[in-house]
C-alpha cells in the first residue's frame, strides 16, 4: 500500500519536473528570493531562479528520473516503499541544484543527493560491498562537500552576497576569486568523482542498477558539470581554476578509461567510464569559452542517455541473469544465449556502447566531437590547455573504443578461439560453477523496463541531431580513426581469447590501498588515542583529583592520633607561626 | 506577560512538592499523566511567551527588547535581586526546555523505568524543568547561579536512582562524577560573578550588559576565565567533558535525553548571556583559547566516537563534538558564529534528544547499549526504529536540509569571518579542522548505522519481543521529527529572531 | 631592694620551675613546684602584694600541690626516677618553646621596655578585700558559683558510675 | 623596678609551662606544668597592676581570681586524671588513644596484615 502510493508518487513526481521543463522552456530567465535572514552583513536565505541551463537540466533529470522510476516498477521487488521514496527525494534534491540561486539552496540539494546516493548505494545493506560502498562514496563526497562549504564562504563572503546571480566576478579580487572556485572545485571534484577522489564511484555499483543509472550516471554525477557552467563567469574569470581543471579532467580521463580497460564487471567497467566521460565534460569547461561550455554540456546530454540506458541495460542482465560479472555472463555466452534470450538488450546495450564509444551517427560521437572542436578551435589559438584537451580526448577516444568493443564482445559472443570456455575469466572466480547454467529459463525482462531501454536508446540516437549537425569533417574523420584504432585490438584478442590486464590496471593504480593506508588506519589510530586519552589520560586526571582527596581524607585521619599531646602541640606550633607571620606582616 | 513567566517558574516547583506532598501512593502512569499536563501547560505558556507576530515575520528587531520583567529586591543586603526576563536569546531555549520536559514525561506515561518510583522521576523533572527555565530567564547573577545549581540535584538523582540497571556502581560513579565536576565548575563560576560584583558593583546583568566590565586584564580577565571555565565544564568543552559520556551513558533515557537536550545548553547560554556581554574586552582575550579547546573538542569527541562500542556512550561523545562547534561559534564572537552557537543549540537539543531516545529505545528492547550485543541488522527487526535512527544520524551529521546543518554552516562561517579583534589566521586553521571534523562526524554515524542498522539478518534472527515503533513513541518523537525538518528547510524561524546581538 | 628581692626570688621561681619539667622522679617534680610556687609567692611580696602573696601560698601551696601529691600517691606514682616521663617529642617542644619565649619576650621588650613601676599601694588583705567586695562583687560571686560546679564536677567524675559498676558486676557473674 | 623584669619572668615561667605541657609524658606532671603557666599570667596581672595603679587592684583581684579558678581546674583535672588511672592503670598522656580516628588505625592494620 505505502509501496504503491510511492511508486506512484516517484513516477508522478518526475513526469512533473518533465512537465515543468517543458512548460518553463522558452519563458525569460527570471529569479527570486525567499526566506532571507540577515547575519551580520549577510543574508542567508534561498531563491530560485529559471533559465536555459536549469530548463535544459530539468528536462534531463525528469526525463531520465521517469525512466528510472518506471524501469524500477519491474526491477526491484524488494523494499520498493524506501527506495521509491528515496529515489523521488533524489530527484527532488537534483531538481533543487537546478534551479537553486542562493548557494544555500544549491548546497542543501548538493548534500540531499548524497544522502540518498549513499541510502540507495546501501539499498541492498545486507551486502557487505553494498555498506562499505555506500559509507565510501558518503565519506568522500562529504569531505569534497566540505571544501564546497568553505568555497561558499570564501566566494560568498568576498562578494558579499550568497545569490549565485548576483556574484559578479569583476568585483571580487583575484585571490578570492581563485581560493573560493578552486574550493568549489573540491566539492566538484568529489561530487562528480574525479581525480583524486574517484574511488567511490566504482564502489557505488552494488546499489540496485536504475540507481546506478540515474544517480552515478546521469544527474548526480554531472551536479558538478552543472555547477561549472553555472558559476561558469565566476570559475572563467581565474586562468589558474581554468588550467588546474584542465588538468584534473585529463588525467582523470585517461586513469579512468585505463581502468575501464581491465575492469571484469560490467557495472565497473560502466563506473570507470562514466568518470572518464565527465572528465570529458569537464575539459570542455576548462577551455573557459562559450564554445567549450556549449560541447560539455551537450555532452552531459547525450552523456544522460547514453549512460542511463547502458546501466539499466546492465540491470536487466543483473535483473534476468543475476549477475553482471563477465565471469557469469560468459557461462551463458559461451552456447550463445545471452544474445537471443536478450534481444531487445542486446540491441538497445549495443546503441549505447556504439553511442559510448563515438560510433560516427550515434549522439555520443556527435557530442565529443564537438568538445573535440572546441579544443581544437582553442588550442590553434595558441592555448596550452586546449592542446591539453585535445590530446586527452583523443586519447581516450582510442582508451573508449577498446572497452566499449571488449564489452560488447566478451558480454554477447562467443570467442572463436576458445568456443566452449569461459575465456579469460575463468581466473576470476575459482568457486565459480563450470557447471552450464539452466540457460532455458533466460527470458527478456518484462515490457516496463524494456520501453525505458528503447526510449533511451532512440534518445541515444536522435540526441546527436538535436542541437544540427555542424560537423568539422577532419576532426570527426580523425576521432573515427582514433576509435577504430581502439576497437581493433580489442576485436583481435577477443578473437584469440585472451584479455591480457595489467595487474597495476587490476588494481587501479593502488589508490585505494593507498588512501586506507593514509587516511583510514591513521583515522582508526587516532580514535583509539583519543579513547584511550580520555580513558588514561584525562580520565586519570579525574580520578587522580578523586583520590588525591581520598588519600589526602585518610592521611589527614592519620594525624587523629587521639595523642592528646601532639594535638596541643600542634596548636601552639599554630599559634606560633600565626604569631610570626602576623609580626612580618605587619612590618 | 510576566505573569506567565513567573507561572512557568513556580509551577514546575509548585506541581513537584504536591506530587510529592500527597500520600497517598499514585500509580506510575498516573504520575506521568500528571506531569505530562503540567508540563504542557508549561510548555503552552512558553509559547505564548514567544513575541507575537514574530513567528514568521521577518522583520529585523533592532534591539533585544526584554520582555515578561519581573524585578524586585531578593536579598538586598546582598544587593541580589529577584529579575526574570526573556529575550530572543533565551526564548527559544525556554520552549525547547518545555518541550522535552513534555515529552520525557509523556514518554514515561508508558514507557516507565524498570526501577519504578516514577512519581518521584516526574517530580524532578518538574523541578529540573523549572531551574533550567529560571536559568534561562535569570537577569541577575546570583540568582542565575542558584537557578543553576537547582538543576543539577535532581539530575543528580535521576542518574543515580534510575540510572543504568545492570551497573549500579557504574551508574554511581557516572552521577558523582557528574555532580562533582559540574559543582567545580559552578564553584569558579560563582567566584567568577563574585570578581565581577566586585568590579562593577552590581550582579544585574542587564545593567552589566549596559556598561560592561572593560578591560581585558587583571580581574576582568580573571573573572572571565573564571566563568569561561565554570560554564565550559557544563558545555562540556574538552577536556572537562570526561563526565559527560558517563553521565549519558548511564542516566535513564529521558535523563540522557534532558541532559543533553537541555542541561548542556546551561553552558553555552551562560557564555552568550554573561560572559560575551558583560566582559568584552576580556572575552576577545580568551576567545582564541576558547575556540582552539572548542576545536579540539570537535576532534577528539568524533574520534573518540569512531572507536566507541556503546551506542549511549558514541551518542554521549557526539554531543562532546556538537557542544564543541557551540563553542566555537561562540568564540569566534562574530554575528554569524554566535546565532550558528544559538541556532545549534537549539537544533542539538531537538536532534540529540531525538537520538537519545531512540538509543534508549533500542536499550530498553535488547537490555543492553552495547552495539555488538545488539547486532547488527536493525533495519531487518526494527524497520521503521532503525530508518529513525538513520534519518538522526544524517541530522546530527549536519545534512544540509535538516535541522543539524545551519549551526554547523554559521559557525564556520563564523570562524572564516570573526570579529575584528581576533586573529583571523588562528581563526581559519580551526575552521578547517572543524570542518575535517563534521567528515569525522560523518563517519563515526556512518558507522553506527552500518554496525547497528545494516547487515545480514540472518546473522540476528528478530527477537519474538521486539516490537517495533509502538504508538506513544511515536507520538513522542513526531515533535523532535518534524521540527528537525522544519528548521532544517526554514532556518529564518528562528534566526531572524536573532536581529541584533 | 625591691629589684633584687625580686630578681632572687624569679630566679629560684625559674630554676624550680626547670626542674619541675625536667626532673625524672614525678614525686620530686611535684616538690620541686611547691618551691616554684613558693618563689612566686616571693615575687608578688616583692612587688607588695601581699594579700595575693599570701593567697598563692595557702592556696597553691597549701593546697593544690597536697592535691597533686594526693594524686601521685593513688596512682601509685613509683619514686624511683623514670627515663621515660618525658616524651620523644621534648627536644622539638623545647624549640617551640624556645621560639615561644623569644616572640613573647621580643614583644613583650618592645612594649614595655622603658617603663618602670612601683610595687603596688595597696596590696593588703584589706585593700584588696575591700576592692573585691565594693568593686568585683559580681564576678566574685560567679567564681563562687564555678567553684561549686567544679566541686561538683569533681565528684561526679571520681564516682564510678552506677551502671558501669553493674556491668562489672554481671560481666563478673557471667565469669562465675 | 624596670616593668620589664616581672614580665620577662612570666614570659620564662609560661614557656617553661609550655614545654612541659608538650614534653611531660605523666598527666600529672602536665598538670604541674598548667600551674606554672597559670602562675606565669599571675605574674603578669600583678605586675600590670602595679604599673597601672589604677586603684581599683583589679590586677590583684583577677590574680585572685585565677588563683581560684586553678584550685577548680586541679581540682577536676586530678579526678579526669584518676578517672585515666582508674580505667587503664596508668596516667601516661602518650598511650591514652581514645581520640583516635578508628578507620584510619583498622586500615593501617589491614595495609600491614
Amino acid at each position: 500500500m505505502i509501496a504503491t502510493a510511492w511508486r506512484v508518487t516517484g513516477v508522478g513526481f518526475s513526469l512533473l519536473v518533465v512537465l515543468t521543463a517543458g512548460l518553463l522552456y522558452g519563458t525569460d530567465p527570471a529569479q527570486t528570493s525567499f526566506m532571507n535572514s540577515p547575519v551580520g552583513d549577510l543574508t542567508i536565505g534561498f531563491g530560485v531562479r529559471t533559465d536555459d541551463l536549469t530548463v535544459l537540466l530539468l528536462a534531463v533529470v525528469g526525463v531520465i528520473a521517469t525512466c528510472v522510476q518506471v524501469y524500477s516498477l519491474g526491477y526491484l521487488h524488494q523494499r520498493p516503499a524506501s527506495y521509491h521514496a528515496l529515489v523521488t527525494l533524489f530527484t527532488a534534491a537534483m531538481v533543487t541544484v537546478v534551479i537553486a540561486d542562493s548557494l544555500f539552496l544549491l548546497l542543501i540539494g548538493w548534500e540531499v543527493m548524497g544522502a540518498c546516493s549513499y541510502l540507495l548505494i546501501g539499498h541492498y545493506w545486507e551486502r557487505r560491498d553494498a555498506r562499505s560502498g555506500a559509507v565510501k562514496a558518503f565519506l568522500m563526497t562529504r569531505l569534497a562537500d566540505v571544501g564546497f562549504l568553505f568555497g561558499i564562504f570564501v566566494l560568498g563572503v568576498g562578494a558579499g552576497t550568497f545569490r549565485i546571480s548576483e556574484l559578479d566576478p569583476a568585483q571580487i579580487s583575484p585571490g578570492v576569486l581563485t581560493t573560493g572556485t578552486l574550493l568549489l572545485l573540491v566539492g566538484v571534484v568529489g561530487k562528480s568523482a574525479q581525480v583524486p577522489l574517484q574511488t567511490w564511484l566504482p564502489d557505488a555499483m552494488p546499489g540496485p542498477s536504475p540507481v546506478s543509472a540515474l544517480i552515478h550516471a546521469a544527474t548526480m554525477v554531472a551536479a558538478g558539470v552543472f555547477l561549472i557552467a553555472r558559476l561558469y563567469d565566476v570559475f572563467s574569470a581565474s586562468d589558474t581554476i581554468m588550467t588546474v581543471l584542465a588538468i584534473v579532467a585529463s588525467v582523470t580521463m585517461l586513469f579512468s578509461a585505463l581502468c575501464a580497460m581491465a575492469a571484469v564487471e560490467v557495472k565497473r567497467v560502466l563506473a570507470w567510464s562514466t568518470v572518464s566521460q565527465l572528465a570529458i565534460m569537464f575539459s570542455g569547461l576548462s577551455l573557459g569559452t562559450a564554445d567549450g561550455r556549449h560541447a560539455a554540456l551537450f555532452h552531459l546530454v547525450t552523456h544522460a542517455a547514453f549512460k542511463g540506458l547502458l546501466f539499466l541495460c546492465a540491470g536487466v542482465l543483473l535483473h534476468q541473469v543475476g549477475s553482471a560479472a563477465f565471469v557469469v555472463l560468459r557461462r551463458y555466452t559461451r552456447r550463445g544465449r545471452l544474445r537471443k534470450a536478450l534481444p531487445v538488450t542486446f540491441a538497445t546495450m549495443t546503441v549505447g556502447l556504439a553511442a559510448l564509444a563515438g560510433v560516427p551517427g550515434f549522439a555520443g560521437f556527435f557530442s565529443k566531437d564537438t568538445v573535440v572542436e572546441a579544443a581544437w578551435h582553442h588550442a590553434r589559438d595558441g592555448s596550452v590547455v586546449g592542446w591539453i584537451v585535445l590530446v586527452s580526448v583523443c586519447v581516450t577516444v582510442v582508451l573508449t573504443a577498446f572497452y566499449c568493443m571488449r564489452l560488447w564482445l566478451w558480454v554477447f559472443f562467443r570467442s572463436p578461439a576458445l568456443a566452449g570456455a569461459l575465456g579469460a575469466f575463468e581466473d576470476d572466480d575459482p568457486m565459480a560453477d563450470l557447471e552450464e547454467p539452466d540457460t532455458s529459463k533466460l527470458r527478456d525482462a518484462p515490457w516496463i523496463m524494456l520501453a525505458p531501454l528503447v526510449l533511451l536508446a532512440v534518445a541515444s540516437i536522435g540526441l546527436g541531431y538535436a542541437d544540427g549537425v555542424q560537423l568539422n569533417w577532419v576532426l570527426a574523420l580523425v576521432t573515427t580513426v582514433l576509435a577504430l584504432l581502439g576497437a581493433l585490438p580489442a576485436y583481435s584478442l577477443w578473437s584469440r581469447g585472451a584479455d591480457p590486464r595489467p595487474v597495476v590496471l587490476e588494481r587501479e593504480f593502488g589508490v585505494d590501498t593507498a588512501y586506507h593506508g593514509l587516511f583510514v588506519v591513521p583515522v582508526r589510530w587516532f580514535a583509539r588515542l583519543a579513547v584511550g586519552g580520555d580513558q588514561d589520560v584525562i580520565g586519570a586526571y579525574v580520578r587522580a583529583a578523586g583520590r588525591a582527596g581520598t588519600l589526602a581524607s585518610q592521611g589527614f585521619r592519620r594525624l587523629q592520633t587521639g595523642n592528646v599531646q601532639t594535638y596541643l602541640t600542634a596548636a601552639v606550633v599554630g599559634v606560633v607561626a600565626l604569631a610570626v607571620v602576623a609580626g612580618v606582616i605587619s612590618s | 506577560m510576566n505573569a506567565i513567566l513567573l507561572g512557568i517558574l513556580a509551577l514546575p516547583i509548585l506541581a513537584a512538592a504536591a506530587l510529592w506532598a500527597v500520600p497517598v501512593a499514585i500509580a506510575d502512569r498516573l504520575a506521568a499523566l500528571y506531569g505530562s499536563v503540567v508540563s504542557g501547560v508549561v510548555l503552552i505558556g512558553s509559547l505564548l511567551l514567544w513575541p507575537r507576530g514574530a513567528w514568521a515575520s521577518y522583520t529585523t528587531l533592532q534591539d533585544r527588547p526584554l520582555r515578561a520583567v519581573t524585578d524586585v529586591p531578593w536579598i538586598p543586603s546582598l544587593d541580589v535581586r529577584f529579575h526574570v526576563a526573556v529575550d530572543s536569546i533565551s526564548m527559544p531555549l525556554i520552549v525547547l526546555t518545555a518541550l522535552l520536559v513534555f515529552l520525557c514525561c509523556l514518554y514515561s506515561v508508558r514507557i516507565t523505568p524498570r526501577i519504578g518510583r516514577t512519581r518521584s522521576l516526574i517530580a524532578l523533572l518538574l523541578v529540573i524543568e523549572a531551574g533550567v527555565i529560571g536559568t534561562f530567564s535569570a537577569m541577575d547573577l546570583v540568582l542565575f547561579f542558584v537557578c543553576f545549581e537547582i538543576v543539577l540535584i535532581p539530575m543528580w538523582l535521576v542518574i543515580d536512582i534510575w540510572g543504568d540497571d545492570h551497573d549500579p556502581a557504574g551508574r554511581r560513579r557516572a552521577a558523582t562524577t557528574f555532580v562533582l565536576m559540574t559543582v567545580l565548575g559552578s564553584a569558579l563560576m560563582l567566584l567568577g560573578f563574585l570578581l565581577v560584583h566586585r568590579k562593577a558593583g552590581t550582579f544585574d546583568i542587564v545593567q552589566l550588559t549596559n556598561s560592561p566590565v572593560l578591560g581585558g586584564h587583571g580581574v576582568a580577565l580573571a573573572a572571565a576565565i573564571l566563568i569561561a571555565v565554570g560554564m565550559a565544564v557544563k558545555v562540556p568543552l574538552w577536556p572537562l567533558h570526561i563526565w559527560l559520556p558517563d553521565a549519558h551513558a548511564k542516566a535513564p533515557t529521558v535523563g540522557s535525553v534532558l541532559l543533553a537536550g537541555v542541561l548542556l545548553k546551561l553552558g553555552t547560554y551562560g557564555l552568550i548571556r554573561i560572559l560575551v556581554p558583560v566582559l568584552p574586552d576580556a572575552t576577545v582575550t580568551i576567545a582564541p583559547y576558547l575556540a582552539g579547546f572548542s576545536t579540539v573538542a570537535i576532534i577528539a569527541g568524533s574520534l573518540a566516537c569512531l572507536a566507541q562500542t556503546d551506542v549511549k556512550r558514541l551518542i554521549a561523545y557526539s554531543s562532546v563534538g556538537h557542544m564543541g562547534f557551540i563553542g566555537l561559534g561562540i568564540a569566534t564572537l562574530s554575528p554569524a558564529g554566535l546565532r550558528g552557537a544559538l541556532f545549534a543549540n537549539i537544533a542539538h537539543g531537538i536532534i540529540t534528544g531525538l537520538l537519545f531516545f531512540l538509543a534508549g529505545a533500542i536499550k530498553d528492547r535488547h537490555d543492553t547499549s552495547d552495539l555488538r550485543e545488539i547486532g547488527r541488522a536493525l533495519y531487518a527487526r526494527l524497520p521503521r526504529i532503525a530508518a529513525l535512527l538513520t534519518f538522526a544520524s544524517l541530522a546530527s551529521l549536519g545534512l544540509p536540509g535538516l535541522a543539524g546543518f545551519w549551526g554547523e554552516m554559521l559557525v564556520l562561517l563564523g570562524a572564516y569571518n570573526p570579529a575584528d579583534a581576533l586573529p583571523r589566521a588562528t581563526y581559519l586553521v580551526f575552521m578547517v579542522l572543524a570542518g575535517l571534523g563534521t567528515v569525522l562526524t560523518a563517519a563515526y554515524f556512518l558507522r553506527l548505522v552500518r554496525n547497528l542498522c545494516q547487515g545480514d539478518p540472518a546473522d540476528h534472527l528478530p527477537a519474538a519481543f521486539a516490537v517495533d515503533l509502538s504508538r506513544i513513541e511515536l507520538a513522542t518523537w513526531a515533535p523532535l521529527i518534524a521540527l528537525t525538518v522544519l528548521l532544517g528547510v526554514w532556518p529564518g524561524l528562528l534566526l531572524h529572531q536573532w536581529g541584533n546581538l | 631592694m625591691t629589684t633584687a628581692l625580686f630578681s632572687v626570688a624569679g630566679a629560684v621561681a625559674v630554676l624550680a620551675s626547670v626542674l619541675v619539667v625536667t626532673s625524672r622522679r614525678i614525686v620530686h617534680a611535684a616538690l620541686w613546684l611547691v618551691v616554684a610556687l613558693g618563689a612566686v609567692a616571693g615575687c608578688f611580696g616583692a612587688l607588695h602584694a601581699e594579700f595575693v602573696a599570701l593567697v598563692q601560698i595557702l592556696v597553691y601551696v597549701g593546697a593544690i600541690v597536697v592535691l597533686v601529691l594526693f594524686a601521685l600517691m593513688l596512682t601509685k606514682a613509683p619514686m624511683n626516677p623514670l627515663p621515660g616521663l618525658t616524651t620523644g617529642r621534648s627536644p622539638f617542644a623545647a624549640v617551640v618553646a624556645a621560639v615561644l619565649a623569644l616572640i613573647l619576650g621580643a614583644g613583650v621588650v618592645l612594649a614595655f621596655g622603658n617603663e618602670k613601676v612601683k610595687p603596688v599601694t595597696h596590696g593588703s588583705a584589706t585593700d584588696v578585700g575591700t576592692e573585691i567586695f565594693k568593686v568585683w562583687v559580681l564576678p566574685f560571686e560567679v567564681l563562687s558559683v564555678l567553684l561549686l560546679a567544679a566541686l561538683i564536677g569533681a565528684i561526679a567524675l571520681s564516682q564510678r558510675k552506677l551502671s558501669e559498676r553493674s556491668d562489672k558486676l554481671s560481666s563478673s557473674e557471667k565469669e562465675d | 623596678m624596670p616593668l620589664i623584669v616581672p614580665l620577662l619572668l612570666a614570659v620564662v615561667l609560661f614557656c617553661i609551662g609550655v614545654y612541659g605541657v608538650l614534653a611531660r609524658r605523666n598527666a600529672i606532671t602536665m598538670l604541674m606544668s598548667f600551674e606554672l603557666m597559670l602562675n606565669a599570667v599571675n605574674l603578669n596581672l600583678v605586675a600590670f597592676d602595679a604599673w597601672r595603679l589604677d586603684g581599683l587592684a583589679t590586677g590583684q583581684t583577677l590574680a585572685v581570681f585565677v588563683i581560684t579558678l586553678a584550685a577548680a581546674e586541679i581540682g577536676l583535672g586530678l579526678a579526669i586524671v584518676l578517672l585515666l588511672f582508674r580505667g587503664h592503670g596508668h596516667v601516661d598522656a602518650d598511650s591514652a588513644r581514645d581520640l583516635v580516628e578508628v578507620d584510619a588505625v583498622q586500615q593501617e592494620k589491614g595495609a600491614a596484615t
